[in-house]
């Protein structure tokens, strides 16, 4: 009897703050469509109340899974357990929860922003030969990515005696604050002396590059540019020479999740946390990957 | 004989009779909608933006409006969070310092406001942005708590068990609670008349001899005290503090206080309605989980869609009957 | 026990100015126990100002105040109150929204153990009604309840709060006689135990009524103490106004009254015309040129009357016509783009833009018919400012002062203001002599009997019996919400209008 | 009648502009003192170029949604909608421009166009309707940015068209564009209300709604009215927003500017519960808030606790236009004049 009932998944998303986000959805609608899977869709518009709201949502409506990206990573520790006692297993996505008892969800899918941040810190290392004057451009104020990013690339020019950041300031991972910030950035006394960008997400970057533009900068050759996603943007704008380096994140990990629902529904042992598979693009690759990308 | 119901209940009636259509058209459509578990989620999960917009009732009833809140509530869970985690101070005493510097810092907010006739807009606006600046200085980022007196007691032990799968979470009882007893400072204290009065017409209040400076100051605490008590709860909920949480929660707060016929330049409005429009505002969250296909954007188009089906029915209603009743 | 009358209150050289207005000069007053004083002066005398500043609305700039002998120096009327005096202001202040039960008792509520027992604060609430015999549903909201009954309510309150001195500014503005007399009683009651009463009023009948000595101010300077008894009439009216006068001559009601013979077709008319809860099948006509008045009890429904024809409320039975042809208004727009015109009898809530300046109030009518294109050349607006400023003697620094700011009666005459500008051809005024002091009053009457030489209809209503029999060449006489019968010509007299409205048992 | 007469007294315009002007002052002499390059100004490419220079040019989106909203707020109401059209504005307009066969003048067309109806939206919930304007403009504040996400996918949606990267980028006589059209729609407001009845209807509907209905305005096409006016000037915005960016994001356009709005319409001078509406007072406003946030990003104010500062100035801002403390103040420096 329960074979011929359609597996019901509900998702809680956090919201659909950019093209990143967007595409991150497409990928998990799309797959669930593939493999005849209900899913019950919901949008926590950036908070974390929503999500839990919808979380117990799903448990009223008696769904087989539960997968959500949380907003946080702290505060899931009750509504979690709550699920546990309805006996609904749960996958992460995208970023991770801290609870002292793991046997609260089955399974995590996703990136490791500190990592990420390594990354951008150490391409930019050796872009530089370990010599360089940084601005920053940070994510949200207290959002995970923004605080782990930051982190990672810390950690990694810590090393480096000879880079350091002089500037940093919220871009909010958007554009338009992206390239309001670099304009002030650029018109402080010490703009001269920078020679590198930072920045958290690619929107912020593509923002910056035509702050630069309209100052008179070079973006791309007087300051390196790094930052994080690798969305289709970023991609044509280091074909056109104006970014060197993106660390991608990506967003497409339907595919993954859903197999780990499968084996979830079949019973089967899955690891506790399952990275996804993402690279470090530079120029020179743009022009080849540049066809691939798809948000 | 008059009719016993006089025309000031009308548009709370109204507000009623919609929400339970709201509630009911829910029922029909989806399975499991009528489940006591979904019932109790709804007051649950709004516990701590129904204490807030209790606090918000007050301010508006006065003819105020305070921007702080949802600031408020995302400073007082920080604070707790970090007394409690970092500085190892015991959960109660936690609590009580969060409510007391909630209530301090409305307090101040009103007496700027009083003494200074400045107007309440700028001054909570400003208020806001200081809890939130502060809060983020406490810790820049959400900080979990791991005492047993959150992870246990209040989760488990608080919540009354309704059957053997549903219990009544404790956020939802402090809720209800709180209800009870603004209501009756809302009809049965000289405190709360003198709000209706302040927003019926200020300076009629003080030719007519009321407390008007004591009053207002009071107002705002009060609501601190309201917006510091949903931090608390908002802490219980989470198990944690977030210094970048319940952002715009200030505006969900108004508009239940709105959509439940409270009128905005103050003077007329009821606490219950501010409760039915919390609920109205979870119910329409609600039935769009449970609808479950809609996009990101879809969801808010249909969210707006429902806020505004729901106030043309309000006040079709609600002037219907007046027409009814001459 | 009577020794020599101590005096419960004495004021001395108080000083108190506003931005461009030196509202008080020095003024002294002394009010005795057991005594009634009237404080009279012209509009924008000070009146107001004196009783705010005693009560502690307004901080005072120079003087000394003392009760029983203790200086006092009250900052707010909560102060006041707690010292033993009692303030009805002039604007009815009450809250609209709260029950007429709240209103009276609001912060001294009877309660338990602080819950406020509302039973027993209905009940207080009837009984403090009862002393100025007004008997109403104490739960209605005191925005349902007509000026008349508002102000009676504010009475009501005042009374109840305190006994030792109460002050009352304007309090009969919007009352009928009968009222009147009723508060009158209760003054004389209230005197007889010791209370001190000011009173401010511009009806000179009624201060010599009840008054036992009057303090006349004159822009903000004291004139004179005087006892009633001993101080004519004429005597009192010049030291008002400041000039020596002479007795202003009765019937208005011109001569041409006679010629009336065959007048132009009914400018107005209305037939059957009511609305469920407000007015029954009201008949009523005014002609080009004629001058009609609405008589009737506090309640009677003049003032609903004037509404549905207004276009403020929508008739549900019978028909209007103006110029003959049928018409209905939906809003007051089409009542005015037909060339109505209605001042309102609440000036607070209906008349006035309080912070806007008296250019602004006063051009308003004018340029909301005109529209929008049109617009009043800003040198056009000063002109007409200036001219209704001059032509109604209205008391105020400028055209740009904020109308909030002006005494009550100035308020009232900058909304009659309004609609003179706009030259209608049918006038309603819902009581416009409310709050105007005497010179005023006649200047407003003057205008009225010019108004309809011109050919202008009017509507009337007052609550001064006096004032419409002298003005009016008819008299549509309302009971309970009803037309009870019409008078004209010589007809008209006081007495055969209370008849009219005795004729059918009493009692509203 | 024989009071004093005084001299006229006119109420000027700009006498209400002394203390936001003051506030602005006083933020613009910190900035001298203390952050450097601030006031630095060259030429480049012919056009001016500089903190200040942007500060107008940046400020000109809450300096048009500021227009509106001054005009909203005196008829005591509120618009709560303008970055959600802002954003819904951006989306057509980028679009619109994408594809093929569409030119420059029907793109801006059907874009303001859209932003009108969503003011009449707002108009008719409040004017005709009679719905509070709060939860009136909520509603098109919720839906109207998942329209904006309906029609751009959920996508950032990039242009390159030269006209409308024109309005947001362009120079004209060595200005940014969009100062010169935020000045422009001050003129235009400023006529269109001084110069006609209009200001008058507006600020006797928010006086007092009851005695202006019954004087003959009518008020619910005066509020209609200042709705579909606000629509508009966020219709503008929004398209400067977009095209300063050369892509629509519907996700952040606009994205809490409403409040900026509101913000600088208050500091402006305009009271909240409607009224006498100062226009430029909500321009200096604008450049207010925006020079706050520019010098927060010169300073290096961390953002999390940019807060912090900001509820200060508000503060200061706030004090500085209280009657109460002007008078003591002027008080208490009359006594050290005597
Ligand atoms: N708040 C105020 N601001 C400025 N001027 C004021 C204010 N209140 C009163 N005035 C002015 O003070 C003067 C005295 O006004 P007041 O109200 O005392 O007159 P009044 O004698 O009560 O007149 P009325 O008979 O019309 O009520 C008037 O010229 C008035 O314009
Ligand atoms: N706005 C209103 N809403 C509801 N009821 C009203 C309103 N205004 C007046 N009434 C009621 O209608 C009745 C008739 O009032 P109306 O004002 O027409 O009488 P009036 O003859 O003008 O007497 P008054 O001297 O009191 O003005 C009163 O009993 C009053 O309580
Ligand atoms: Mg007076
Ligand atoms: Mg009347």
């Amino acid at each position: 009897r329960a074979a011929e009932k359609k597996i019901v998944v509900g998702f809680s998303q956090i919201g659909a703050e950019s093209g990143w986000r967007t595409a991150n959805t497409e990928s998990i609608k799309a797959e669930a469509a593939k493999r005849g899977i209900e899913l019950k869709f919901a949008d926590a518009q950036q908070k974390q109340e929503n999500q839990i709201k919808a979380l117990r949502s799903f448990v009223a409506q008696g769904v087989d899974v539960i997968a959500f990206s949380p907003v946080v990573e702290t505060g899931w520790e009750w509504v979690l357990r709550e699920i546990k006692r309805a006996g609904i297993p749960v996958v992460l996505s995208d970023r991770a929860v801290a609870v002292t008892d793991d046997s609260l969800y089955v399974t995590f899918i996703g990136a490791d922003f500190v990592e990420e941040g390594r990354r951008a810190g150490r391409w930019l290392a050796k872009a530089s030969d370990g010599k360089a004057v940084i601005a920053e451009l940070v994510g949200t104020p207290g959002s995970a990515p923004a605080i782990d990013r930051k982190k990672g690339f810390t950690e990694v020019i810590g090393q480096y005696p000879g880079m350091k950041i002089v500037k940093s300031q919220s871009g909010d991972f958007t554009r338009a604050k992206g390239k309001e910030v670099m304009e002030s950035f650029l018109k402080s006394p010490d703009a001269k002396q920078i020679t590198a960008l930072f920045a958290h997400n690619d929107d912020m970057a593509l923002g910056a590059i035509q702050a630069m533009e309209e100052a008179g900068v070079k973006p791309g050759k007087d300051i390196l540019i790094v930052s994080i996603d690798g969305v289709h943007g970023a991609f044509e704008a280091m074909a056109a020479g104006k970014l060197n380096c993106t660390v991608e994140c990506n967003p497409l990990i339907g595919p993954q999740l859903f197999d780990a629902v499968d084996a979830i529904l079949a019973k089967k042992k899955l690891p506790k946390r399952t990275q996804v598979i993402e690279g470090v693009f530079e120029q020179s690759q743009a022009a080849a990957e540049l066809p691939n990308r798809k948000y | 004989m008059k009719f016993p119901l006089a025309s000031r209940y009308l548009p709370l009636l109204a507000t009623a009779l919609v929400l339970a259509g709201l509630y009911v058209a829910g029922c029909v459509s989806f399975d499991n909608f009528s489940s006591l578990r979904v019932a109790v989620n709804l007051i649950g999960d709004n516990g701590f933006l129904g204490i807030a917009a209790i606090g918000a009732t007050f301010v508006i009833l006065s003819g105020g409006i305070d921007l702080s809140v949802g600031a408020v509530v995302a400073f007082t869970s920080i604070l707790i969070a970090s007394l409690v985690e970092d500085h190892s101070v015991n959960p109660l005493a936690a609590i009580a310092a969060a409510l007391i510097v909630g209530s301090l810092f409305g307090a101040a907010m009103g007496s700027l406001i009083q003494w200074f006739e400045l107007p309440p807009f700028l001054v909570t606006l400003a208020g806001m942005f200081l809890a939130r600046g502060v809060g983020f200085m406490i810790h820049p980022q959400s900080h979990g708590i791991q005492n047993d007196f959150f992870l246990q007691t209040v989760s488990e032990r608080l919540s009354l068990p309704l059957n053997n799968r549903v219990s009544f979470p404790f956020t939802g009882t402090c809720f209800v609670v709180m209800f009870v007893l603004a209501t009756f400072v809302a009809h049965y204290t000289r405190f709360g008349r003198y709000i209706y009065a302040l927003g019926g017409d200020e300076q009629s209040a003080r030719l007519m001899g009321l407390p008007v400076a004591r009053t207002k100051v009071l107002i705002y605490a009060l609501s601190g005290f309201c917006s510091a008590l949903a931090g608390v709860v908002y802490t219980f909920y989470t198990q944690s503090g977030d210094p970048a949480s319940c952002v715009g929660l200030e505006l969900d707060a108004i508009a239940a206080v709105v959509i439940g016929g409270t009128l905005l330049s103050g003077g007329v409005g009821f606490l219950a309605g501010t409760v039915m429009g919390v609920l109205i505002l979870g119910l329409i969250q609600t039935l769009i989980t449970f609808k479950g296909d809609l996009n990101s954007w879809w969801t808010r188009i249909v969210a707006g869609m429902l806020v505004f089906l729901f106030i043309l029915l309000q006040n079709v209603i609600s002037s219907a009957s007046k027409r009814l009743r001459g | 026990m009577e020794t020599e009358p101590k005096a419960l209150l004495e004021i001395r050289g108080l000083v108190k100015g506003f931005p461009g207005v030196k509202a008080l000069q020095g003024v002294d007053f002394i009010v005795r126990r057991s005594e009634i004083h009237a404080l009279m002066g012209e509009n924008g005398a000070g009146k107001s100002t004196l009783i705010k500043v005693l009560t502690g609305v307004y901080p005072r700039d120079g003087g000394t105040m003392r009760l029983e002998g203790v200086e006092i120096n009250p900052r707010s009327p909560k102060m006041a109150e707690a010292l033993g005096i009692s303030t009805v202001y002039q604007e009815v202040n009450l809250i609209p929204h709260l029950s007429v039960a709240e209103n009276i008792c609001l912060g001294r509520q009877p309660t338990f153990f602080g819950m406020i027992r509302w039973r027993e604060m209905a009940r207080r609430a009837e009984r403090a009604l009862r002393r100025v015999d007004l008997k109403l549903d104490v739960s209605q909201s005191v925005a349902s309840c007509s000026i008349a009954v508002q102000q009676l309510v504010a009475i009501a309150r005042a009374l109840d709060v305190s006994e030792k001195l109460l002050v009352l500014d304007e309090p009969t503005s919007s009352l009928d006689e009968k009222e009147v007399g009723e508060l009158f009683a209760v003054l004389r009651k209230l005197r007889g135990q010791g209370t001190g009463i000011v009173i401010v009023t511009h009806f000179l009948d009624q201060v010599y009524a009840i008054s036992d000595r009057i303090t006349v101010l004159r822009d903000g300077k004291l004139v004179g103490e005087f006892e009633t008894a001993r101080l004519p009439r004429l005597k009192l009216v010049s030291h008002m106004v400041g000039r020596e006068i002479t007795q202003p001559e009765g019937s208005a009601r011109g001569a041409e009254a006679g010629e009336a013979d065959v007048k132009a077709e009914p400018l107005l008319e209305i037939k059957n015309f009511g609305r469920a809860g407000s007015v029954t099948a009201m008949d009523l006509s005014v002609a080009r040129g004629e001058l009609v008045g609405l008589a009737g009890l506090l309640g009677s429904g003049r003032t609903e009357t004037a509404r549905l024809i207004f276009g403020i409320d929508k008739a549900q039975t019978g028909e209007m016509r103006v110029d003959g042809r049928r018409t209905s208004f939906h809003s007051p727009r089409q009542a005015i783009r037909a060339g109505f015109a209605f001042t309102p009898e609440n000036r607070k809530v209906e008349g006035i833009l309080p912070r806007m300046s008296v250019r602004e109030n006063i051009v308003l009518a004018l340029q909301a018919r005109q529209g929008l294109g049109q617009m009043i050349s800003r040198k056009r607006q000063l002109e007409l400012a200036d001219e209704f400023i001059r032509r109604l003697g209205i008391s105020t620094p400028g055209p740009e002062q904020a109308v909030g700011n002006l005494s009550g009666g100035n308020q009232q005459k900058v909304l009659l203001a309004r609609w003179l500008v706009t030259q209608p051809r049918l006038l309603i005024l819902d009581e416009p002599t409310r709050g105007i002091d005497v010179g005023a009053k006649a200047e407003i009457e003057k205008t009225m009997q010019e108004l309809r030489a011109q050919g202008m209809a009017i509507l009337f209503i007052s609550s001064e019996l006096e004032e419409v029999v002298r003005a009016c060449e008819r008299v549509v006489v309302l009971r309970d919400r009803a037309k009870v019968g019409e008078l004209a010509g010589d007809g008209i007299s006081e007495e055969k209008i209370m008849h009219m409205i005795a004729e059918h048992g009493h009692g509203h | 009648m024989a009071t004093e007469r005084f001299e006229k007294k006119q109420a000027r315009w700009w006498s209400s502009l002394v203390w936001p002007v003051s506030g602005l002052a006083l933020l613009l002499l910190f900035d001298l003192c203390f952050t450097d390059g601030f006031f630095k100004l060259e030429v480049r490419d012919g056009h001016l170029y500089g903190v200040l220079i942007d500060i107008l040019n940046h400020g000109s989106k809450v300096m048009l949604l500021a227009l509106g909203m001054t005009l909203v707020i005196a008829t005591g109401g509120v618009d709560l909608s303008v970055g959600a059209v802002m954003a819904i504005a951006g989306a057509v307009a980028a679009r619109l421009i994408n594809t093929t066969n569409v030119s420059f003048p029907v793109v801006i067309g059907v874009t303001l166009a859209v932003a009108i109806a969503a003011g009449c939206w707002n108009g008719l919930l409040v004017g005709a309707f009679r719905i509070q304007p709060i939860v009136a403009t909520l509603i098109l504040m919720v839906a109207g940015r998942g329209v904006a996400m309906l029609i751009t996918d959920g996508q950032i949606i990039t242009f390159t068209e030269p006209w409308l990267t024109y309005i947001g980028n362009g120079h004209l006589l060595g200005l940014p564009f969009p100062v010169w059209l935020s000045g422009g729609m001050l003129l235009i407001t400023a006529l269109l209300t001084r110069r006609t009845a209009l200001g008058l209807f507006i600020e006797s509907v928010g006086d007092n709604q009851t005695a202006s209905t019954y004087a003959g305005v009518n008020s619910s096409t005066v509020k209609f009215f200042v709705y579909v006016f606000s629509g508009f000037c966020a219709g503008l915005a929004g398209l400067v927003a977009a095209s300063n960016i050369k892509c629509a994001d519907s996700n952040h356009a606009g994205l809490f500017l409403e409040l900026d709005a509101i913000l600088a319409v208050v500091v402006g001078g305009t009271l909240l519960t409607g009224g006498r509406f100062y226009l430029v007072g909500a321009m200096v406003g604008a450049l207010f808030i925006q020079t706050l946030t520019t010098t927060m990003y010169m300073r290096n104010v961390s953002a999390d606790i940019a807060p912090v500062p900001k509820a200060l100035a508000i503060l200061v801002v706030c004090l500085l236009q209280s009657p109460k403390v002007r008078t003591k103040f002027s008080g208490l420096l009359k006594r050290r004049g005597s």
